[in-house]
């Protein structure tokens, strides 16, 4: 047996949706982060609610690279692969590099499974030589499991249920884990049932100890903790980012958070959430519909709460109108769009980010909405706060973009205390105001703020066009354009309330830019990183504010001399950014519902680094 | 502003009113304004929302909070409001197009949730605003724009279809009738959870005449039914004819043959026979007028803010740190 | 493919079925896979229209003309095409979200329309492909992923709504009742205008036992009614029990102190009743199923095709160049 | 008196909303075309229903130019205001050229009428001399039209309703113009209400007589019959057209219309026209709202029948998901967006251009709709029937862009006979196709189509993504990227299918080019025309196809030095250029809910043309 010091390993876990596959996977999660690895993670649902067991259909997976180095995504390649059947293994094998490990449950390779598989006549990968090319490691898991149980009061579905912790143990084993916090986490799971809990606790320790002994495993390996900023930190997904991000900003501004929503995978989890905490003074609102979702959030807002809705790409379809008349009302209001695979119904359980467009442009009229976007899982609490913050001091509704990848996405956060976060100042007139007009605006040409309550300042709004200052309805041909032009200077004047963009990496002169905006984050970075090391010139700049973007952005990308812009669609930011800086920048797209690899963009980068 | 003693003029905004001369739109907004001032509630308090329609200008002429939302979505807005505003007096301003047609979805879910926000529906059987297409509430056969040959959409019934979403409240009034208008508004206004009041409105420009048989001084009596809890259904000319119940089946009868204590007595607690006064409608009937079905529910709001309370109580009020760690920390040196 | 004798088999598509095992839908596709060898319309003018949801995937597994449309408007899309093909024959498949919240709007209208479609309302109280949050239907206090305290909205009473909004045929089976199902759904097909079927489906992953008092063994028999025109309502184990009506209150009577002669009897014309039945819900009455309502009234396709009818036959098949000239020409040399 | 010849005239007519202002203007319009005349005319309808008479919000107006040469724009600058009272005088004195000419109905300007009108304390316009600049020809037209019908059986009000045929009349002496079609008319509206058409005539007569008589007025003028293209034509507006237009695609393609709408202004014409049409078998069908209406299009063009939805902004805005939908499908179906003021409810009965990028980008995912544009009330025929023609042949939704100038105005129309006009194709398969697979394409990529009732051709169709060829639903990650591109790759390849971009008027190497789309063509036209006269270096290049662009746009448009593009909107058109050519192209915009005036393209190209 050799133990050996690895930088980074990228383990993929997968199994029926039945076998607890994205539960194992975080508690290694778990360990690794207390381990101090720096870590990122990914799970792989399948799109059937619950399709036949056995079944390709059916394979649930869950993806982790961690490692002693920084990690920004969960990994290209795997460098093991965990099945707990032989559909898991089919469905998954493309994932792991040439001569990576396999840890395989071979009871999940009887006749049947094979079958449903879609293998005939006796195949079975386990005994054609199709994986040479791979260590694998053959565990009869279920067999074990049982073995290790025989004497607890369980039935055997029961017993079966803890074989993910046998797995889990073996894997433990393999990078000298410890064992404590998952049983900690048992303990406190299962602390009503001290059978379930027994029969856990030991299938995990069988496995461990299994691999401790069998010496079927030959390697050991060491992921050393990675030099992190130092702090506290916890894991978070990005949908749990994006909710706890929103009552931070309900706080900081002091405004109580009214949320209406109608479910739509992947956006649903933070309607979830966000239920939950009613003791913040979370009012959450399950509507009939998308309209009546985002309807309530405007009579909210002009309640003086603030209204914050959240969908996905044909939820924001269907909310075009009733955002053209939340800008005309000039109130704050969040849309978040969780972006998933289109376009109409599209793939609802895969990643994209091909809603862009729709969100600076998908309006009738001239109704510009300034639109922020989430890079990775955890900058979504800072990214939707700041989205917040325009919403609110700008008096404005403004966009959200997360995406599927992220959203379900997890990795380690290194979080903030409240104090140090941003105030958000609400841009409330006085009560006793006697000279309120409803759209007289300040220097920033944002309107003050009455609300229902305020005695005198009683007033009408509406979506017809209004006069300045008043209010009130006008069909003046000058008042109109005025006012159209008024509209968009304020959302243009927020480019002066943003931080300028800077390089995430590189110099501001390298040769090739590569110009980005949302999930792609992660990858993009990884590939920059490693092509920084080789001595590439080439620098990263990632885009959080899209509308407006950022005013030095014009003159920064300008440097450089070529400006790549990767996207998880048909190419749109860079749609936005040919036209306002007239630059020949170059598209590159994936459209596949899954996010790029690392190797991926630097391959691009190298090939327009090297002439083309 | 002090919170004075208001009259109807307290509630006049400065803008100029916009209706058609001779609509019936200007009835109904005088007799808002003069009902405002017996609701008790502090101008500042009164939402008026509205969807889109010639109805729907209302809230530019209520001095109040107001907002002229878009096409059918007042009830959702108001939801909202609500929800975030309890104390809130809120008075939802629509059209049988903009709650009928565009609008009822948001309409029969409002009913169900009952949010305690009143609803008048300014029925005048046409889309006004757009210049005189049939509405889902025109009789089939009409002729307008959009249906030169007549058209061929059977109505709804708005109070039936009302009552089947279950809705708390349900009432009728009419542009003409200032005085029961009034009542109803009033009776609108003190029911706890959503109010439904058809306000049968005369468009003189597009459907001039809708409703001429009940309120022309000839055939009046004959083809109205003014509705009083407890009270027998008695109607036509000196209250000489009533309305008795043969099993399900009512019949009209005269007061000659049988006396009052024959008849069908209302009772606005009774849904199944509200049921039945919303079909005096498809039959040869009086329309009845006056609170068809009251009955008290649980609001919405209130349980929702019942919810938060119990949350605080359970948990503490949320601390925002607490929340940001989680469950799960580690230290990184 | 020849019009020959169907079997079941032959309306069942290549597509793997992809519920979660145990699901109710399985048993629905069993019985509309059974039911259309029976309706005597040959495959390709039977169209499956959904919308979204688990029940929504329906169509696939349907080796007819089928549409997986979006959320809500499977409705909508059937009245387009029912005008545009009256001779097809077209099932709408939808789930509770689908038909009533997102979708309640387009629902009603297509009622009120009376377009000759059927609509197969799959009622498992619940979101079920967006992974369990109540819906429209789900009973008050539920707590799912999006109400952990409790939902506190009052639930639609569906088949109350759909009279409400003037539906010529109502009726409810239940997933665990093949043959009833079987039954409703040639009663769905025969009715010539909008039937609208509600089917209880048990939905095992998110809302496992909704309608478990329904279809146990122990207290199916007290729990459910089934309903038969013209036949007096009994049920109860040996049909031991009945229902009669003290005026328009119902109440459960047992047949040791009642004959059957006292009992209410069914009529499916009579929609005040139908009424009464819907409402075998807030109350502690057994649930009815069967058909509530039925009744004929001309179809929206009907009429459309006889204005155009009549409209040839008035003018004559229109001619293109006259109505590119119009009415006013001049000629410039 | 005078009688002078001149080349063009604008009229604008103008009183309260009761006063018949509309039938004057259309019989002036009428009477021109007879006449030879080329025309050009815009209505100006009041914001309310009815708004109280006698006040601004009441007047009603109409305008007219016509002339001997070429007409493309109802006119900038009036040269006759023709006014029923002092509202209509007050609200459009504006419009009238120095030294223009009012006909005023002094009977209009009573004290009532004053006051109603804003005028305190006795003033009046017609005494205080603040129409020096203008010729004043004072007429007590209500007082001599009663004189004139005093011995005729009608009351006062009746009476009154002729005095616009007695301002007609005297419009008509004023013209030269012949009094025959009006009576015809007259004749033909009044057939069984002969009193009222006695004193119609007679009012008109009076009129006529009345300024051939008291000289009152000192000139008369002449305007000559223009040299047009010989044929046929009639007066139409653009709302006419398009409704004919749709008419003339389903004969073309033997596909029965199914038009589904729900009213909105200004489209709602167009549900009008054709539901007068069923004898062509048009199903209109009026929906509960504008997602039903474009839903049961989808449904019948589903069923065989070719759906057509129109509305105008708020109603697209909640339509973007079904158009997903049909675009997912791949069914043909039209919607036309007839464009008004926006955003939100906006300035319904103005024109606006600004829901271009909503047609283009208004949906999630990558859904790439062909987008068609109309530039005039005649044009609109033909564009629709291209517009109907790709969605058809081309099997996909299809965006048809009008706006309230266009839909109101009218001209005279050379119009087509019907065995001119081209067939569409419609790519049916043929019943009997044994090897049909529902997403195979032909060398278009366009797939075949299979209607219910073709035996054995069954099959399902839905919004998740579809396997290539068979249409199942598929969520492999390779596929849906082809899908994704091959979608777009249809859509892009129409550019094949349309004509090249032409210039309107220039050459091809002219300094300046001014490049637009929609309802701007007229004004740009007359200014193009005037400036070439004139020796500039100008050409004009309007697109009809706005997705996808012509495909030798960018040919066309590199060939000059600057590239103006005006637009009634904050700059649509010029993002698309601009992203696709990356050429500096320069807006002209205008939001002011009416057309551009001629003089100001003028002059902002002299500007541009002189340097800057
Ligand atoms: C989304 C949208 N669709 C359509 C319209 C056009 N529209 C405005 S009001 C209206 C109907 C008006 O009828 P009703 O609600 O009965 O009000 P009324 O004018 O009769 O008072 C319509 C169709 C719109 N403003 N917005
Ligand atoms: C516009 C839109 N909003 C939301 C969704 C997400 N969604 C899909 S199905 C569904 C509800 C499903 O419930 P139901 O109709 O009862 O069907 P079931 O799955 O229970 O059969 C929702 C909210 C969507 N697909 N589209
Ligand atoms: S159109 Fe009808 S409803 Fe509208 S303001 Fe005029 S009269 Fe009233
Ligand atoms: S989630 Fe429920 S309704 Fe959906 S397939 Fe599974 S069991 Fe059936
Ligand atoms: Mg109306
Ligand atoms: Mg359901």
């Amino acid at each position: 047996m050799t133990q050996e010091t690895v930088e980074k390993v990228v383990i993929f876990f997968a199994g029926d949706s039945g076998d607890g596959i994205q539960l194992t996977g975080s508690q290694f999660t778990n360990t690794a982060a207390l381990h101090g690895n720096d870590l990122s993670t990914f799970p792989d649902f399948p799109a059937e609610i619950r399709a036949p067991q056995g079944t390709l259909a059916g394979v649930s997976g869950f993806q982790i690279s961690f490692g002693s180095t920084e990690i920004f995504t969960p990994g290209d390649e795997c460098d093991v692969l965990v099945v707990m059947n032989v559909a898991a293994l089919k469905a998954n094998l493309k994932r792991l590099k040439t001569g990576g490990t396999i840890v395989v449950n071979s009871d999940g390779f009887d006749r049947r499974n094979l079958r449903l598989a879609g293998y005939e006549n006796d195949e079975n990968p386990l005994l054609d030589n199709s994986l040479t090319n791979f260590r694998v490691i053959e565990i009869n898991v279920t067999k074990l499991t049982r073995e290790c149980l025989l004497d607890v009061n369980l039935g055997v579905k029961e017993k079966d249920r803890c074989k993910n912790m046998f797995v889990l143990g073996f894997v433990y084993w393999m990078y000298n884990r410890s064992l404590d916090h998952t049983i900690n986490f048992l303990t406190q799971k299962f602390k009503n049932k001290s059978d379930v809990l027994d029969a856990n606790i030991r299938a995990l320790k069988a496995g461990y100890n299994f691999a401790n002994t069998c010496e079927i495993s030959s390697s050991r390996f060491e992921v050393k903790p990675a030099k992190m900023t130092s702090g506290k930190y916890r894991n978070i997904m990005g949908n749990q980012a994006t909710a706890i991000g929103l009552i931070a900003a309900s706080k900081q501004s002091s405004l109580d958070l009214f949320y209406g929503s109608y479910p739509i995978t992947p956006a649903s989890d933070i309607l979830h959430e966000l239920s939950k905490h009613k003791n913040f003074g979370v009012r959450s609102f399950q509507a009939e519909d998308e309209i009546a979702a985002i309807s309530a959030c405007i009579g909210a807002s002009f309640g003086g709460l603030f209204g914050v809705t959240a969908t996905s790409g044909p939820g924001v379809a269907l909310k075009g109108e009733a955002i053209g008349l939340a800008f005309m009302l000039e109130l704050p209001l969040l849309i978040v769009n969780v972006q998933r695979g289109g376009p109409s119904t599209g793939l609802p359980t895969k990643t994209e980010q091909s809603d862009l467009l729709q969100a600076v442009y998908g309006r009738n009229g001239e109704a510009p909405v300034p639109v922020v976007s989430a890079s990775t899982p955890s900058d979504c609490f800072e990214s939707v706060m700041e989205a917040c913050r325009i919403a609110i001091e700008h008096m404005t509704p403004v966009f959200f973009l997360s995406d599927g990848y992220i959203a379900n996405g997890a990795e380690p956060w290194l979080y903030p205390h409240s104090k140090n976060l941003k105030k958000i100042s609400v841009p409330m007139t006085k009560v006793n105001n006697s000279n309120y007009l409803p759209y007289k605006r300040d220097k920033k040409f944002v309107r003050e703020w009455a609300i229902p309550g305020m005695p005198g300042l009683e007033h009408r709004v509406g979506g017809l066009e209004k006069e300045n200052l008043t209010g009130n309805v006008s069909y003046d041909s000058s008042n109109h354009e005025f006012m159209v032009k008024t509209r968009a200077k304020k959302v243009d004047e927020i480019a002066n309330y943003i931080p300028k963009q800077e390089l995430d990496a590189g110099s501001k002169n390298a040769q090739v830019l590569v110009l980005a905006w949302g999930s792609t984050y992660g990858a993009i970075k990884t590939a920059v990183k490693e092509l920084l090391n080789e001595g590439y010139s080439v620098a990263h700049a990632h885009l959080r504010y899209i509308h407006p973007f950022p005013k030095n952005l014009g003159s920064l990308i300008r440097k450089h001399d070529k400006i790549l812009i990767p996207e998880i669609n048909n190419g749109q930011l860079i749609k936005l950014i040919r036209d306002k800086y007239l630059v020949d920048a170059i598209p590159m797209n994936k459209i596949q519902g899954i996010p790029f690899e690392a190797r991926e963009i630097k391959n691009r980068i190298i090939e327009l680094h090297d002439g083309e | 502003m002090e919170n004075k003693e208001y009259t109807a003029k307290d509630f006049s905004s400065d803008q100029e009113v916009r209706w058609c001369p001779g609509c019936g739109d200007y009835s109904i907004l005088k007799q808002v304004q003069s009902v405002m001032p017996l609701i008790g509630v502090p101008k500042e308090n009164i939402v008026f929302v509205s969807g889109i329609g010639c109805s729907s200008r209302f809230p530019y002429y209520m001095e109040t909070f107001g907002m002229h939302s878009i096409h059918g979505r007042a009830t959702a807005i108001a939801s909202g409001l609500k929800a975030a505003r309890p104390d809130l007096s809120v008075w939802i301003i629509t059209g049988d197009g903009d709650s009928l047609s565009i609008g009822g979805n948001h309409l029969i879910h409002l009913l169900r949730r009952n949010f305690d926000t009143n609803i008048l529906l300014f029925n005048n059987q046409i889309y006004g605003l757009t210049k005189g297409q049939y509405s889902p509430t025109s009789e089939k056969g009409k002729k307008t724009k959009s249906t030169p040959m007549g058209s061929i959409d059977h109505p709804f019934n708005p109070l039936a279809l009302c009552i089947g979403a279950d809705a708390t409240f349900v009432a009728r009034s009419m542009d003409r009738e200032p005085k029961h208008m009034r009542e109803m508004l009033i009776r609108s206004n003190d029911h706890k959870g959503t109010s439904l009041l058809e306000i049968y409105q005369n468009c003189n420009v597009f459907n001039d005449g809708a409703f001429f048989g009940m309120t022309d001084k000839a055939t009046k009596l004959n083809q109205t039914l003014f509705l009083e809890n407890k009270r027998p259904l008695v109607f036509g000319e000196n209250e000489h004819k009533g309305i008795r119940l043969d099993g399900f089946k009512p019949e009209i009868v005269s007061l000659n043959d049988f006396s009052l204590d024959d008849l069908w007595v209302h009772d606005e607690s009774d849904r199944v026979k509200a049921g039945l006064l919303t079909r005096f409608f498809d039959i040869d009937f009086p329309r009845p007028f006056g609170v068809f079905y009251s009955k008290n529910k649980p609001t919405y709001e209130d349980a929702l803010i019942k919810q938060i309370d119990e949350a605080v109580k359970d948990k503490g009020k949320g601390n925002l740190d607490d929340l940001i760690k989680g469950s799960n920390t580690w230290t990184i040196q």
